[in-house]
């Protein structure tokens, strides 16, 4: 893995480039105390933190060029335009987008996969035709079809998961055969799991299907290039890499985007509009109805800025190693009282810890976790279908990110000592 | 700032170790009922018996956090041999105890504390009390109360 | 006009109870500068500025308890989570509605509107059905209409403009006769023109017709209470209320989003998930799918404080002020030059200035107004068909808020002078 | 800072006063072609009358801002009697002149300053390089290229 020249110097090793501990003082938010002592945030699969960068790049936005976009000839409002384009551009360029036109941007990732299901699935697909989703699925990438489905009677077929978390792809073939869109995780958000999507795109193409990537997980953590992959559509949402909320990404393939009926309709995706009908914009912009979150925008745009300062190589070569620490840590000190789920290989699966502890309720561990200062989230953690096939209702779920470090790993570990001595397991 | 004692209160715990009315009922007689908190995934199944107007037979499926557990163990010992009349008033005093408004804008000053009457209805519930300090948990409290409350006026409409 | 009293004392007058220029310096961006003069702004209609208090909101959830909201156990979670759902409260309130049921969030007003036709619309309207537009409205009240009409093959019948820009109602029951839906301004963003609108929801409603009221320019303004309208549907946006983009907000009847099927699917949004199917959530989430845009939300509940703090009948009387101000002034200074489209009695009308200017084009007179820092926006405002209607391709437009004041429109009125000289008419 | 001098050159304004080739054309043997502004609802109509490789004729209509319209103006000008291939070749220098760079991420720093040669073949053209410092107004200024290159391909289409 590349060393990265990191401007926090300090403490990065050979094995991780990232200075973790330098970096969380970017983060105001980490330097915050909850019950008294030092807040250990390990929720960062379910929104991260946002560094300070991010906040005042907003902030510059509301005070000294807040206006609406593309409309006004005034210099603020040309100003917000060509920063919110610039921003476009940024993250294009950060997942390997070949055009501004292929980079569409949405309120969340769940939008993203919507406007794929609802614009190109509606004038696409019809009754009897196969969509292939995985059982390791976020709701965002199952529900909309499931309403598609309902409307048009489609018939939705599901890969498997196999007992050490990985997608069971030994009946692939067969389950494309026919496929007109297949629906699939880049990194599983229970699980960790990565999964081999340039693969299984090229799987999908050779059945004649089209694939919406959900890379909600792997953005943040990962090197993505889109045309690696050779994906068709790939979402992603702005607050889960030190981005605001209020923002999404759906990136696709031009001639798809071009060939699509609008999605909302409204201002900025039109051309003409008259009494009788209206003709749709360019990309993207046919693809973004009413006033964009422009604030937001300029926001993820900072965020790129940020995680390529960091390098995105040393991101991953970091979470590798806390992941690998969290897992031997956790091992040594609970054995068999403590499951972590998915694969057991640290290069197989990023930093997504979903836990079961001794027989106690995930509910009741973080409710004990949160009483330490320990921030993990318990739920379904919108996988429902997952969670049947694990056999849960629920996990406990640490997730780690640029800023955490062992230190916070061992915070994790002594405040699940404090669970089972609270509850007598 | 509310401790973990507030919410874990040793009854409730031993309702969560040792649930009461646990299982399952014929279908018919009995009226089967399944309710989710769409945030955590806890799920639960009642199963009741409703003769007359009398809630004579109740058993409890589904898995869930020791508060929703504990909270549905508690339920079943409280209706069971109850009238429906005498459930539904149960319902209300258990979902004022949490502060439960329904969404209502207008009447938000209205629900008042409940009467000391109500409470000691209550019994053994009055344990959960401590949940309204933790906003989230609420809902796992009341999951099986609205549940029950769903099952009943299923229970009602099919007899 | 009842005088309210303003926080910030001073030059509040009997018939303007608003200190226009105190409230300025609330508004970080007011205090700037542009090509070395003073920014003058008068584009509200298209963004509002934002106050400080709004700024700060947002920033503090983000410093100090950014968490995803409605899943976490953890304290800052829970944080989260009672802020955004006390700022629906908020909205709520502040539109009269009766219950946080009926408040659902979306990334803007067009979403609202594309809610509406597609979740209510594709599952309530028929080949052949009638729905009422007017030509005064915005393409987010007309775009989502084209798109289902062609879809389903519906009838659109359009409520014309009189001379003297009010709505023509004179064929109204004609036009509702046997409609099943009507979509209205309640103030159009290019005449300022206030229509009738709970007039318009009873007609409508006699006719067995549902409504969709576009608020997008009347909430900001204006006392507002749904209840009052008798509306179905009311739909505005954040950030032309001094909030944040990136959100928006519908407010429907219960009854009516309570048979409505879901419009987009994922997380937040759904009660159970099976590979078979799903059930959806309660009222408002059932219709807030991903991760919400949870700063926004906190913004535009923060945007309610700032308001309801100056008092909406307050900030109405401000305006009915400085629009008959601007009139009176633009009128004595330009005479026959100038022509303000839409009503002539302020009283009928909010302070949206569509202005005509000799013979210039308002992109030509715009750019002049910029050079002397006064921000107009020039453009066909999202209204082509009125404007086809008005025989104009554009307008120059002029908006004012709580903000302006008479030295705003006097910049006005003096860079209009030098605009005529710069090009010679 | 850019002035309004730098975009309002003198020669824009008379083509803006006194626009060329205003009106139509039989169609056919004219082919017709609308262009439209999206953000700020300028609307161009341009006739095309396209002999052999030969632009014949050319006629304008529609409504616009002073850019537009003197842009439009100026285009018709130097197009007429040009060949379809002259006429291409000067539509890409006049967008490099523009900065225009087709939303590509990739080649971004590629597409070089204009020649000397192709800015001397612009002609009067040359008079709307300043709209570049006010990037509004680029779409002002393309909008009848951008039409005219729909048309030219509509009418190739066609014949
Ligand atoms: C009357 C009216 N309706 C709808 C909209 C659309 O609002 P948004 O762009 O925030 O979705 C606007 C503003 O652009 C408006 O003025
Ligand atoms: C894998 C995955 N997909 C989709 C989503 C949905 O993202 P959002 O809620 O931002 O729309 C999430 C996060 O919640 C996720 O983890």
């Amino acid at each position: 893995m590349a060393l990265t020249d990191t401007p926090h110097g300090g403490r990065a090793t050979d094995a991780d480039p990232l200075d973790a501990a330098a970096i969380a003082a970017d983060f105001p938010l980490l330097g915050t105390t909850s019950h008294g002592r030092r807040l250990v945030y390990l929720d960062s699969a379910a929104t991260s933190q946002k560094p300070t960068a991010v906040l005042d790049a907003m902030d510059r936005y509301y005070r000294t060029i807040n206006a609406n976009v593309h409309r006004g000839v005034y210099d603020i409002a040309e100003q917000a335009t060509s920063a919110m384009e610039a921003a476009r551009a940024k993250v294009g360029r950060f997942i390997g987008a070949r055009s501004t036109s292929e980079v569409v941007f949405t309120k969340n990732a769940t939008e993203a996969c919507n406007l794929v299901v609802q614009s190109w699935g509606r004038a696409n697909l019809a009754e009897g035709d196969v969509v292939v989703l995985s059982l390791m699925e976020h709701h965002a990438d199952i529900v909309p079809w499931h309403i598609l489905a309902a409307e048009k009677g489609l018939e939705l077929r599901w890969i498997g998961v196999t007992d050490d978390g990985h997608l069971d792809l030994s009946n692939l073939d067969q389950l494309l055969d026919g496929a007109k869109a297949l629906g699939v995780t880049a990194m599983s958000n229970v699980l960790g799991t990565i999964t081999p999507v340039a693969d299984l795109c090229a799987a999908a193409h050779a059945a004649g299907a089209v694939t919406l990537i959900d890379a909600c997980q792997y953005v943040p953590h990962n090197v993505t290039d889109v045309a690696a992959w050779d994906a068709d559509f790939v979402a992603f949402s702005g607050h889960k890499m030190c981005g605001p909320t209020g923002i999404g990404v759906l990136w696709g393939r031009e001639e798809l985007l071009d060939a699509m009926p609008p999605f909302l309709g409204g201002g900025e995706m039109i051309r003409d509009v008259r009494t009788d009908g209206f003709t749709v914009n360019d990309l993207p912009w046919k693809f973004e109805a009413g006033t964009p979150p422009i604030a937001e925008i300029i926001g993820i745009g900072a965020a790129v800025d940020y995680l390529e300062g960091l390098g995105m190589d040393a991101v991953r070569a970091h979470e590798v190693e806390l992941t690998t620490y969290a897992m031997d840590v956790l091992g040594q000190r609970f054995g068999d009282r403590l499951t972590i789920h998915g694969p057991a290989d640290p290069a197989e699966r990023g930093g997504v810890l979903s836990l079961a502890f001794a027989d106690l309720h995930p509910h009741d561990v973080a409710q004990v976790l949160d009483e330490h200062a320990v921030c993990v989230r318990a739920g379904h953690h919108c996988a429902k279908p997952l969670m049947r096939h694990l056999g849960v209702s629920a996990t406990a779920r640490a997730s780690v990110y640029v800023y955490n470090t062992p230190a916070d790993i061992d915070a994790l570990a002594d405040a699940l000592d404090a669970t089972a001595e609270f509850f007598m397991v | 700032m509310p401790g973990l004692e507030d919410l874990y209160r040793e009854i409730i715990l031993d309702h969560y170790r040792n649930p009461r009315n646990r299982g399952e009922l014929e279908v018919p007689p009995a009226h089967r009922v399944e309710g989710f908190n769409p945030l955590c995934g806890d799920e639960i199944v009642i199963y009741l018996t409703v003769d007359g107007d009398t809630v004579t037979d109740i058993k409890i499926g589904g898995q869930g956090c020791s508060i929703s557990q504990s909270s549905a163990s508690m339920m079943s010992a409280a209706v069971k041999g109850k009238t429906v009349d005498e459930v539904r008033e149960l319902t209300k005093s258990f979902k004022s105890m949490m502060s439960i408004h329904e969404h209502s804008l207008e009447g938000e000053d209205e629900p008042a504390e409940p009467t000391a009457e109500s409470v000691a209805k209550l019994g053994d519930l009055e344990a959960l009390r401590g949940v309204v300090k933790f906003p989230v948990r609420i809902k796992c409290a009341t999951l099986s109360w609205n549940t029950l409350a769903q099952g009943l006026d299923e229970a009602l409409a099919g007899a």
